[in-house]
């Protein structure tokens, strides 16, 4: 009776989509450009699998090219990341000044 | 940390993505939901350190990556200017893309760390997941990094194609397909290898072909890649926030271009399989040397005007042509409701009739202390955020201050030049009375909106 | 049953009181109707017109009377005619019966019935009889259309190469029926349109012809007293008038229109007051007839006043007759409709009746 | 049948069922959307069949009681009267609430079929999971039921209050978490027993407070509680069908309530805690008997609009008042181009002045051949579909016409509740100049759309 | 390293949640009486675990009273699904006749 | 510099040609001004107002004239004071050349810069200056406020208790300046508007201005062979005027605008169509002077025919002169200031220039 994991994964995967789906529609389109940059940002949850690369293996030799690759994809991800948010945040205080200046 | 504890921590944090996207469903919560982004964010790096457990020497080495990383991501996120916003996302893309090749690559490699089986011995199913996780990021990286130099200028925004470009794609999208069957079945890496190779011409390939103009489609588009890529080595790692937060940002950026090109008018098929666009734009150009005006619809003028604190509209003869002068009265109506402070300037010939514009004005019920002649008004266009100019040519003309040869020389005009946008509302670039062209169609902060004054005014209007 | 009508005294009223519309609907009635030759001549209705309905004309006036049973004026008859009148025979029209009660209670010792047509109770039921109503109408909208006719200015707002012409400013006072057609009127011409009444009602009414209303200061402790502001204090009066004096210094046309049944029209616009306006202005005074609401009208001159023109006619519907004359004859018609008993071909005075109670001079 | 297999299909119909609701998006999507439910329902049914395997002779009174329920099912969808939709769909929540409590006692009596343990030793998240599908089952249940008394006029539609009222609810609600407390720890039926009947309790007392007017609010919430039984029963069967429709539509059913309160501009809490929305109800009533009168909003009156074939106008002192005659204009211009015939109908003594329509209609340049006096258009209303009153009321005061005592007898009115369906755009329920009630107000094809008759009309042309 | 099948259970319904939630934003307020009947409709898809309960324990008695229970709450349940869903197939089939009428 | 003015014969021309606002203008440019006492009075404009300003005011006409460097009018002199004129002096006005073309002549011979202003060209710099748009704009406004002031119906549609008033239908002819403005003002009032015009640009014109443009069948074909309609065929203009006489059965008031520069105006409203309109309509005609648009026309008289009324004025503009005066002297102020040159403090008769080489008379 035990279903594989990856059935429920699959829901998972499946239901995201349709959350996606729905969540972009909702957004005003002056705020695409931000949009864009946010799931950017977000989509750099890679660097959960980056660094389970780079932390993988033997705690003595951590410069597999296994480990190596992983720690160029933290630094790849981590400039998405910190990039992502902040300019999205840059341009969300765009929007939230133009507001004020009335 | 036990599996169980981490996966909830990652729902949470895929759950707190979903929340983001949906902050941005209003200005006012814009902010509230990139928060809860940085947040799912912490969330899941922390709860990977956790449960990763081995720690390692390589933590120090994970820290010190991240930390660069990060500061240049800071950098560039600081120093960057506002407008060149399109090329940054691209650039970033390809980022998350090439990780995402190094994650597979890494994992291919050692599979024993992610419990995949062993080198040789991975798991069939892990290994189709890291075949597609590999492949679509190899695509989104040679993409972006397409659209990125075509952004910058780098490389000629105009589409490069080429006989048989369609065929070629389909033959190496194929392969791709060929290539992860002989992967799985003899497990040999040198596949693997190809199959990132051929992934990154492919990106190339599917870029080249798309103009300039359809960039933002694109990136959007690659986004998309991206957030695929991304739940293609969620399911190789077994990892619930990459799978919920990659098919999130997959299906969100496949929806978005689809959106932006509705709003564009194009088709989404023609945006994506490229080339089919350029032969489209290309015809409609005639041969007539053709200069770039920006041109916009309802929802920018819209947005633009929301942000204005205040408005001018300089109506003209297209407004009496259109009969948009109530619609006009509507719009101004829903902007003043916005706080936003809006006058009307009236040109002493605009229209085809001395008093032409009085009449309609009137007509709509237009207040008379709105309404102000040019010698009144023509100083506050330095202070206005935007002009709405609709329907008016010849009277907005500036070549009347600057060239004795044209026909309007010397005629006083209005200076809607000077606001810091101005929107021209019309039909087309065609000239009006006097039979000149204007100038200011093609200045950086016009925006024209091509299209019947009364239908544009209403759905601005509706944007509003 | 025969309806006649005779030609009004053409120096003081041009209307008539059948026009070939409504004669034919009440020969659809059944009712037979004599007119005076050329009875509608100067206003393009011909005899043959008439005649082609079945209309019988006549050129003898008292035979035309001796054979009615009803007879429909505007104003009362010659006192000659009048003479001649019969018992049981009907009296329609306008007859201001305050200044007439002698002439009518003659009549009435004829046993002649006399109706009065303004005494017309104001209820929904006879709205299509109200001739007040139709004739005001008509008389706020020719107002404006002839202060406009002679002001020497435009009056929209023009922005032109040659200058901009401003919006002329026109104040309408006594927002009643006539009033409120003056403001309709006077706004679609693009004028910026000021108005003043006593009722607080009217403030919305003007309000929703695009009129401003002058609101004085602390009006709104007075609203709650009730509808009307006839309670109003002495500081209000005073403060109103300041209002007025301040706004009329800027005004270009006055249309005056304020009544009070059965009085003398109030006086609102004071010799100061004209004083202080711009040469050139023009005062329309619709209540000239009952005294005005200017100081210096006069009946049928044109006043000139500190370069302010004072105008005011007798009958400004003699400028309109053709309108005036086909709602006018509706509204009677209305109004024989309800009075005759078809069944019983009679005039049937049933004193029930609000309406014909009211209007009937006894 | 693998439970890998039924599983994925389990999700498969969950996703059908997500399509389902998804098709509701627009009348044309919509009947789509209904068949996708059906087939997800009968891939639900299908695959049960197929995963429980054991077919005993109990298949065939399961397919028996599967028929007769059916049957009575099919027969009440086609006799009822389409005015006792919301009874029926009260009357059918009790029905889901009841099959939920019934598979939950199911389940504690006989866990071993469900895979839950044995009696007396039932997995306590199961336990868990078993009670709160049973309470909120049964809360549903005995909810719904009152719902559709009330609807039904069986049970007075007033609100029934009591002082404690909130005290005692509040009470029995935690009573509920301590009973769960005490089975869970005890495994003692009797406690199950208990809480089932603490739950009917709850449902009754929730509702009875609650107005008549406030039910359609209701009934979604109880919707929305048949959805979180649902899911409490499926994740004591592990079963995705379940939890994942049960999650849909519970939280479907609440933002559903959420979104008719804000329509009816009522607070949800007041609605859904109940009893203070009838103080307040109570409070504007004054002590005067109130009819009920059947209100909507913009997007009711643009679909009734959008979908007639010929509408007529009729105009009174309130759109003067509101000055929204540009408005309708607007308005009157969307509908004829969706091909609806639009005439305006002006009484003679509508507003305050003789004319006074007609000048507004006129600054707003509506054409003179659309509008017509009331003898030559009074029999058409018969033959229109909607009659779009607007600030218009003793003008339609059909009392004229019959109560010779009624201030207004003997004034001919324009027969507008001829028509198949009549829009009132007015403020409130207040009277026009005459000072007197309109019967039409309560007519059952008439829909009052309370608000300043300017923003009405803006509001249904966007919704057009 | 095995996760406990409940909580991906619990992410399939926490995402529901959102998707629930998202669907009827989306659903044109003239289609709420509909929605509300197929949202009813659906919602008995908990004749599954009636199901399970009526053919549940022995082959040979059918009539413990958990299968009983089970019986009645598949009634229920089929007279929800099929009324449901033809009541609201002839609410949308009048919605469809009216636009044809023009 | 001098810059004078004298009043006109007011029988013909109530206008001035410098307003106080003006005079205040030309000082503010370093002219001195001298104007004939009782200047402007009769609009309104008191000799205090322009003394105020450093405005001279004088009695004596010769005097004044003497003294003049530039004499500004609206019309010719009377000739005893055009024979007082001297060398280099300048005279703006409009001066009709074509049929003054003798006192002109004379004029130039004694070395006198006369300008026509009636001769400006057409081209967006002289549109400040250009007294012919400024003026026939005004004719067209005043134009429809006489005529409905003439007209014995109401103009607007009312629907009331007393029956339904229709909306009136107006005509106008000629849609150029005057009858565009004339079209505005008729439709602001409620009436149903009709247009008619040779020049095809025209129609959007006057659909702009929510007029209904009489289009004659066939038209289309037209169109492509040049945007103007003068080379018309026969069979268009047959068709054009069938079209106008049916249309014309239902009017109520016609406009008559139309002109050709230098030319008769041209005969449209013929005498059978007269015949077919209905009684009691208007018809005014704006180019009376130039020969009239209808059949009847007479200049300065109301000629009634078939119950039409038919009238026309030397100069409708005496009945706005306040608006018109403003006009005209902004006018020629743009002009002036064009033509003078401030650092010379002389007039500087650039033929350069195109407004000024066409407005010079030679
Ligand atoms: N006021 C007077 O007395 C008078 C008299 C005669 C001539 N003029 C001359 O007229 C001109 C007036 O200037 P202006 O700025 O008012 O007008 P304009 O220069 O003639 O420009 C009008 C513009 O409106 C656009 N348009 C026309 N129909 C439209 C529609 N339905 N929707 C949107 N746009 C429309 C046209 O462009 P598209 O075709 O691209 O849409 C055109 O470029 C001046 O040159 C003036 O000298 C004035
Ligand atoms: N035509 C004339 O010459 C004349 C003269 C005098 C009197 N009357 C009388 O006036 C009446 C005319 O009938 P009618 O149907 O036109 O008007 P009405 O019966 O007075 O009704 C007008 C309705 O408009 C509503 N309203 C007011 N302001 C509004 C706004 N801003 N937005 C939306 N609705 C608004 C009011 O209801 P809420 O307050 O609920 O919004 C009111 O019930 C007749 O009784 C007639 O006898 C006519
Ligand atoms: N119910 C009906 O059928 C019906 C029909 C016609 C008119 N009416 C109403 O009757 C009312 C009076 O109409 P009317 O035109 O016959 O009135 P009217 O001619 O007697 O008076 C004209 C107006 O002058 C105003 N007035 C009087 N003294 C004034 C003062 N000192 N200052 C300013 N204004 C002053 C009055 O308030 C009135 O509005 C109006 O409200 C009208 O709507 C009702
Ligand atoms: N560019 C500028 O600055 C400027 C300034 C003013 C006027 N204009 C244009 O000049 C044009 C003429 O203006 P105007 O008012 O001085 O003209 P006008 O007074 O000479 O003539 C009036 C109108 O009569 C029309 N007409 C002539 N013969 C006719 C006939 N047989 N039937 C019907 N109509 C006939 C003409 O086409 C013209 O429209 C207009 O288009 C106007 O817009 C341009």
């Amino acid at each position: 009776m035990e279903i594989d994991p990856f059935i429920f994964r699959l829901s998972i995967f499946i239901l995201s989509i349709f959350i996606g789906y729905y969540v972009v529609w909702s957004v005003t389109p002056s705020l695409h450009t931000p949009l864009m940059s946010v799931t950017n940002a977000i989509s750099s949850v890679i660097i959960v699998g980056a660094i389970i690369a780079g932390l993988a293996g033997s705690t003595e030799n951590v410069f597999t090219i296994s480990n190596i690759l992983g720690f160029l994809a933290i630094s790849l991800a981590a400039i998405n990341i910190f990039g992502g948010f902040l300019v999205t945040q840059r341009m969300l205080q765009m929007y939230k000044k133009k507001k004020k200046d009335k | 940390m036990s599996a169980n504890l981490s996966a909830i921590f990652y729902l949470v944090s895929g759950v707190l993505f979903i929340l983001a996207l949906r902050g941005l469903s209003s200005p006012e919560t814009s902010r509230q939901g990139n928060f809860f982004g940085i947040l799912g964010m912490v969330i899941a790096i922390t709860v990977t350190f956790l449960s990763v457990g081995s720690f390692s020497s390589g933590l120090i080495y994970v820290l010190i990556f991240l930390l660069v990383g990060g500061l240049i991501g800071a950098f560039i996120a600081y120093k960057i200017p506002m407008t060149a916003m399109p090329e940054l996302v691209a650039g970033f893309h390809s980022l998350v893309g090439l990780s995402a090749v190094f994650v597979a690559i890494s994992a291919f490699l050692n599979p024993e760390a992610f419990n995949l089986g062993s080198p040789g011995a991975i798991k069939l199913a892990s290994l189709i997941e890291m075949s597609i996780g590999a492949a679509v990021g190899a695509i989104t990286f040679s993409g972006s990094i397409i659209a990125f130099l075509k952004l910058q200028g780098i490389m000629s925004g105009s589409p490069i194609t080429f006989k048989g470009q369609h065929f070629l794609n389909a033959l190496l999208l194929f392969s791709i397909l060929v290539l992860t069957y002989l992967l799985c079945s003899s497990q040999s890496s040198n596949f693997f290898w190809i199959l990132i190779a051929v992934s990154f011409l492919i990106g190339f390939l599917l870029i080249i072909p798309i103009g300039g103009a359809d960039m933002p489609v694109v990136i959007s588009m690659l986004n998309s890649y991206s957030g695929w890529a991304a739940a293609g080595i969620g399911f190789t790692l077994e990892n619930t926030a990459l799978i919920i937060t990659g098919a999130l940002v997959g299906s969100s950026g496949a929806i978005l271009s689809y959106i932006m090109c509705k709003g564009m008018n194009r088709s989404f098929f023609n945006v994506i399989l490229g080339g089919f666009g350029a032969t489209e734009q290309s015809a409609s150009t005639g041969n007539k040397e053709q200069r770039p005006v920006k041109s916009g619809n309802a929802e920018d003028a819209a947005f633009l005007m929301k942000n204005a604190s205040s408005v001018i509209i300089v109506p003209g003869y297209g407004m009496a042509v259109a009969q948009a002068q109530h619609a006009l009265r509507e719009m101004v109506d829903t902007l003043k409701k916005n706080d936003i402070k809006v006058t009307y300037a009236i040109h002493p010939v605009a229209g085809r009739m001395p008093g032409h514009m009085n009449v309609l004005l009137a007509e709509a019920n237009v207040p008379y202390d709105e309404v102000f002649e040019l010698e009144e008004i023509n100083n506050d266009f330095a202070n206005a955020d935007v002009a709405f100019v609709i329907g008016a040519n010849d009277v907005t003309n500036p070549i009347a201050k600057t060239d004795p040869q044209s026909p309007i020389y010397g005629m006083p005009v209005l200076d809607v030049e000077k606001c810091k946008s101005v929107l021209f509302v019309k039909r087309s670039l065609s000239p009006g009375y006097a039979g000149i062209d204007n100038e200011l169609f093609y200045k950086d902060n016009t925006l024209m909106l091509f299209a019947d004054a009364k239908k544009m005014t209403e759905d601005i209007t509706k944007n509003l | 049953m025969r309806i006649v009508s005779i030609l009004e005294n053409q120096n003081i009223d041009k209307r008539i009181a059948i026009t070939p519309e409504i004669a034919k609907k009440y020969i659809a009635l059944g009712f037979q109707i004599t007119l005076v030759e050329k009875y509608g001549e100067h206003l393009g209705f011909k005899d043959s017109d008439y005649k082609e309905l079945g209309v019988e004309i006549s050129t003898d006036e008292t035979q035309i009377l001796s054979k009615a049973n009803i007879i429909i004026q505007l104003g009362l008859l010659s006192d000659e005619n009048l003479s001649n009148l019969k018992e049981n025979q009907t009296l329609i029209g306008v007859f201001n019966p305050y200044n007439n009660k002698e002439k009518i209670e003659n009549l009435s010792k004829k046993n002649i019935n006399v109706f009065s047509l303004e005494m017309l109770p104001r209820i929904t039921r006879a709205q299509s009889m109200d001739i007040l109503s139709s004739q005001a109408n008509l008389a706020g909208y020719k107002t404006v259309i002839e202060s406009f006719a002679n002001f020497e200015k435009a009056i929209p707002m023009m922005m032109t190469a040659a200058g901009t012409i401003p919006a002329a400013k026109v104040l309408v006072v006594g927002a009643g029926v006539a009033g409120l057609q003056a403001i309709a009127t006077a706004k679609r011409m693009g004028a910026i349109v000021f108005a003043t009444d006593v009722r607080m009602a009217s403030k919305e009414q003007v309000e929703s012809l695009g009129g401003k209303f002058l609101t004085v200061e602390g009006s709104e402790n007075l609203e709650t007293e009730g509808g009307y502001a006839k309670e109003a204090s002495e500081e209000f009066k005073k403060k109103q008038e300041d209002l007025l004096a301040e706004t009329l210094k800027k005004i270009d046309i006055v249309i005056c229109t304020a009544l009070i049944p059965g009085k003398k029209a109030p006086l609102i616009i004071k010799g100061s007051m004209i004083d202080n306006m711009q040469s050139g202005s023009v005062i329309y005074d619709l209540a000239a007839v009952q005294g005005g609401n200017a100081e210096f009208t006069e009946v049928d001159k044109v006043v000139v006043k500190n370069g302010v023109k004072i105008m005011g006619e007798t009958n400004i519907l003699n400028k309109l007759p053709v309108s005036a004359s086909n709602l006018y004859s509706k509204n009677v018609f209305n109004f024989v409709s309800n009075l005759y008993d078809k069944e019983n071909n009679k005039i049937n005075i049933n004193l029930e009746d609000e309406i014909i109670e009211k209007t009937l001079i006894k």
